[in-house]
């Protein structure tokens, strides 16, 4: 689009790859995530500094600050995203509910918010059915969030999401949701210009989860036959016109065993896995969000329903993480070798020499699989994370390669428990090259890529294994 | 570029996914607990990219990072380390048997849920441990008592430093 | 496909990327490349040490002889390509020509082979109307291939083309074709399956060229509607027909001003361009070749005529060469950092360590872009060049950067002479960060990526530039 | 990763695309030509990524081979060399000074088409070289006479190796 990038980093990330790989950036200073990248003024002074018509929020920190979103506008600058209200309408859980019901779109049953004390949230208990669901209004990303199995556990459920909430948004109202059996997740990329048109552009598949996170996604989704995807296809743009949606955001639905589906929550955003709607769509839809924030009009093709996906994607996402107890690693990257050729991307943010702080999200890449259909997709996808080298840092990398190659998720006939019905990880016998190469490098004398042989900061690190995040 | 580099003569006590092995290398033979094995180095601008062995070219990776090696190999990683420096184990180990809990990266305590000379069941959590926004639980690895507590709530801690001790 | 690969390499080529990039990789052994890619026994022998069960020819050194593949059939192994008698009857441009006329192709005007004397030349070249092409029967590439403006000029240059032919290709047979003003090269994708299934894949523009050969590529090519498309498409797939071809082929066309096609010849193998259709069409084409060497039948929607090409997806050939004269460049690659995204894909065959050699062909990497119309190709395929970095060997960056961004090329009415008649490539002004750069480069102590300061081998290639090359 | 790190005081004389700059620099600052210009250096890994110049980041990849640095910055890869190895001249240059004709790559002599002694006139092909399976014309860079050509047809030459003088 020959539009220049100016990114933005804290000194401590000056080596970090998004700084090298933009036309510009600019420094936030030192300090904590508050004091950087959740800063509001700092931000905008660093859109001032390097000259910055418009700011997009990609999908970390302030994506969905409806304060940020304004105080972009405020300061003449364009928001490349939603409207702060429809953040705001979308970002309060309850009141997003409430909205949906009115719209026409199903929910997931579940309380009213009417009244969040402990007696009324019991009643609803009750009357939902154990198990249950307790959930922060002003949650997100599964934050706060814990099931519930019976009665007597809920009061101390209760206690601990309202501390959590209020401690991780400030505002501590609880609902509670009836827990699906067996349901899958399926989000619907929606798309709305300034124009008034508002689309969907298909599904995307997001039930393989740990720590309800997703790891891996695809499009087409297996579950949906045509009416199906046409229903929920138009419950999604329902949902987007009800807030006056604009730009490009999800909508996420939970279907169930019986193919019923209940809208579970927005992302007033990208998502993580937009990559696959691009794959399948042959679209850049961060370029998209550009165009519609600069006044575009959607192209004729889309509102007139002429897209139509071609082939299959699927997205792994690889993350810094132990790959038994998903819990996040650091270290520093020693090499870094990429997946490449026809149908292969490879979205990534380190690089040889990267450092892996646990400071933030443990992502470090999505590797994406695009090919005629499902079967020679997760081929493709298991040729992938088997090519892809990283070496310093322990990933998910032997995660994703044991799920795809999974019959479970090979027949698509799957939902969020696919991850914990796994049969076990087991290491693989280590084949003589490996102990040569290890040999090899153990004693060459000046190792390229290494520090020198005593620090190791990372090793104290790996000592213990928690049993458990609360999560 | 450049193929069939020499290693000098060494042995090394290696483990990896819990496998153990005596690794000698000399003149282009392997010795893998004593099972010879030919192979030549293939390198580009000095880096190793893969192993003929015995015959077969077997593309590789590897970095070092001071007494651990990474491997790239086969559609794997693996890590491998001297043996000498800790025991095998054999991965995923169903527990650990320090008596310390370490904290498995910094961060803040949140709350610490027992007290010094408390008695404590193995999977109870003992304290909670925030970090990357997010709230871990720390479970007592065994049965025991707690003898040594000294962190506060509020309190910072490195990766790595001891949060309590089970005995 | 989970179908294992061997490459095989001369001995001086252990460290070259695609040895890596195989799952397993047999020596050829040392010498020439007569002795090594180009014996046919020795690649035999690989295939059998190396336990494969077909052959894939690429699409050099043996990929279009016929002598090789009937070698290949009769050691039992599968030959992925097209059947030896096709290759053949391609091979020899006058019996093509001849094959060409009789299936009601057009043909390019020349004379017709039954006497290629001097005399019988020259009267032809009267008739056909100065200026005239030389070209050798046995050619292709452009070799032996010379332009003749008057009857003064072509008994000098009948001698010289027969000189070349006879040592290139041990036949010194020439023909005579009229040099059309202005023309185009566009070649039809075509794609035949064991059962009788012969489709075309649609076009790929090949207009900008230097030497005679291709730099860019692009598809669609704006110089075809819908009509004319669907004659060319016709044409190809007659001429498929017509020799009996069974796999992935190509049919060249040159285009006049007035838009009239007339065949040119045809490439009995997988083109280098052929990732702009991949892109194009979601396919992955060497996977059908091997496909269709196991009997498969080209998919229904193929034959059917329901593909469709989406975007525009242009192909730019980066080659280790001088950007002004052209002349092939050799070197180590001290670092080479590939373009990323969305609709960028590089298809490359050196990294960072990698020795460029002047023994093969001077492709270092094949960047192709795509998306969803031509101007934003033409924008993300100037991005990506951008961003491409190599570094201790000379290319053809600078040109492609060039074309990409003249306004012919924009305009997208353009043919052969495009390189010739671009303005002069300037060099671009040296920012004070490269000055900087260059500064702290020499005078680091520990140079990381570099060989002893002292000897330079690749210096001395540089003193003289020639004038030309016969080509 | 690691920013700020800054050189010794160095100068040097830089040639690069026809431009010559005098380049010092010092304590994060250079002076190109008496400029003076404030930079600091992003390296990930030891590998300079980005410079800071002037408060603006520019992304660069750098390496070196012997007295030449080649530089990748804003879209464009830069050969620099210190200046007093070669006179500056303008790229493309339209013809070269040599008295020899060097061999541009290796091959083989195909055709010495003229004799020693001979005069010639520019643009005169005087030998035919075969390299990567093509011919290549050699002509005379200027009008002249051939004083030394010593090769005959079928002798194979090194890159650099002076195939002829005119004078």
């Amino acid at each position: 689009m020959r539009i220049g990038t100016v990114a933005v980093f804290a000194d401590a990330d000056a080596g970090a790859v998004h700084v090298d790989r933009a036309d510009h950036a600019v420094s936030l200073g030192g300090g904590s995530v508050a004091e950087t990248y959740l800063s509001i003024p700092k931000i905008l002074d660093a859109a001032r500094t390097g000259g910055a018509d418009a700011i997009h929020p990609g999908y970390g920190f302030l994506a969905e600050s409806a304060e940020f979103a304004r105080a972009v506008e405020r300061a003449g600058l364009v928001w490349i995203g939603p409207p702060p209200e429809a953040i705001e309408e979308m970002g309060d859980k309850l009141s997003a509910r409430a909205r949906m019901r009115k719209a026409g779109v199903p929910v997931v049953p579940g309380t009213d918010g009417s009244a969040a004390d402990d007696a009324t949230l019991a009643r609803g208990a009750e009357e939902l059915g154990y198990p249950v669901l307790v959930k922060a209004s002003a949650g997100g990303g599964g934050k706060g969030m814990s099931r519930v199995d019976r009665a007597a556990d809920l009061s101390g459920a209760l206690d601990e999401a309202r501390r959590i909430a209020a401690s991780a948004f400030g505002d501590d109202t609880l609902y509670l949701e009836k827990l699906l059996a067996g349901p899958r997740h399926v989000e619907f990329q929606i798309f709305a210009d300034l124009h008034g048109n508002t689309v969907h552009l298909f599904e995307r598949e997001c039930s393989v989860q740990r720590r309800h996170q997703k790891i891996v996604e695809e499009t087409p989704s297996p579950a949906l036959d045509s009416p199906l995807r046409s229903a929920m296809g138009a419950a999604a743009v329902e949902a987007a016109h009800a807030v006056g949606y604009v730009g490009a955001g999800t909508i996420e639905f939970l279907l169930d065993s019986e193919r019923r589906f209940y809208f579970l929550e927005a992302n007033t955003r990208l998502q993580v896995e937009h990559p696959i709607t691009e794959e399948t769509l042959g679209l850049d839809l961060v370029a998209w969000q550009i165009e519609v924030a600069q006044g575009a009009q959607l192209p004729a093709a889309w509102t007139r329903g002429e897209l139509a996906p071609r082939g299959h994607a699927i997205e792994m996402r690889l993350y810094a993480e132990d790959p038994f107890d998903f819990l996040p690693r650091a270290g520093s990257v020693l090499e870094w070798v990429e997946p490449a050729g026809p149908g292969v991307r490879v979205d990534s943010g380190v690089d040889r020499g990267s450092t892996v702080s646990l400071e933030y999200d443990p992502l470090l890449a999505k590797v994406v699989a695009h090919a005629e259909d499902r079967r020679r997709a997760i081929e493709r996808a298991l040729r992938a994370i088997d090519e892809l080298v990283v070496l310093g840092v322990e990933t998910n990398r032997p995660l994703l390669a044991h799920v795809l190659s999974s019959a479970e998720f090979e027949s698509g006939d799957y939902d969020t428990g696919l991850v914990s019905r796994l049969p076990p990880l087991a290491p693989p016998p280590v084949p003589p090259a490996a102990w040569i190469a290890a040999a090899l490098s153990l004693t060459r004398r000046a190792p390229s890529n290494a520090p020198p042989a005593a620090a190791d900061p990372w090793e104290a690190a790996k000592g213990w294994r928690p049993a458990g995040a609360l999560d | 570029m450049a193929a069939g580099r020499c290693a000098r003569l060494t042995s090394l006590r290696l483990e990896s996914n819990g496998e153990e092995r005596e690794v000698t290398l000399a003149n282009g033979t392997a010795s893998i607990d004593g099972k010879k094995v030919s192979f030549t180095e293939i390198r580009r601008d000095d880096m190793l990219v893969a192993l003929e062995v015995e015959g077969s070219i077997v593309p590789v990776r590897s970095a070092r990072r001071g007494d651990r090696a990474f491997v790239w190999c086969a559609g794997h990683v693996f890590e491998v380390r001297r043996a000498a420096d800790r025991p095998a184990r054999a991965r995923p180990a169903a527990g650990e048997s320090h008596a310390g809990l370490l904290a498995p990266m910094p961060g803040r305590i949140r709350k610490a849920l027992v007290r010094r000379g408390e008695a404590v069941a193995r999977g109870q959590v003992v304290l909670v441990l925030e970090a990357m926004k997010m709230e871990h639980a720390i479970r007592a690895p065994r049965d025991g008592v707690v003898t040594k507590l000294e962190l506060r709530e509020g309190d910072l801690v490195e990766a790595g430093a001891v949060l309590a001790e089970i005995t």
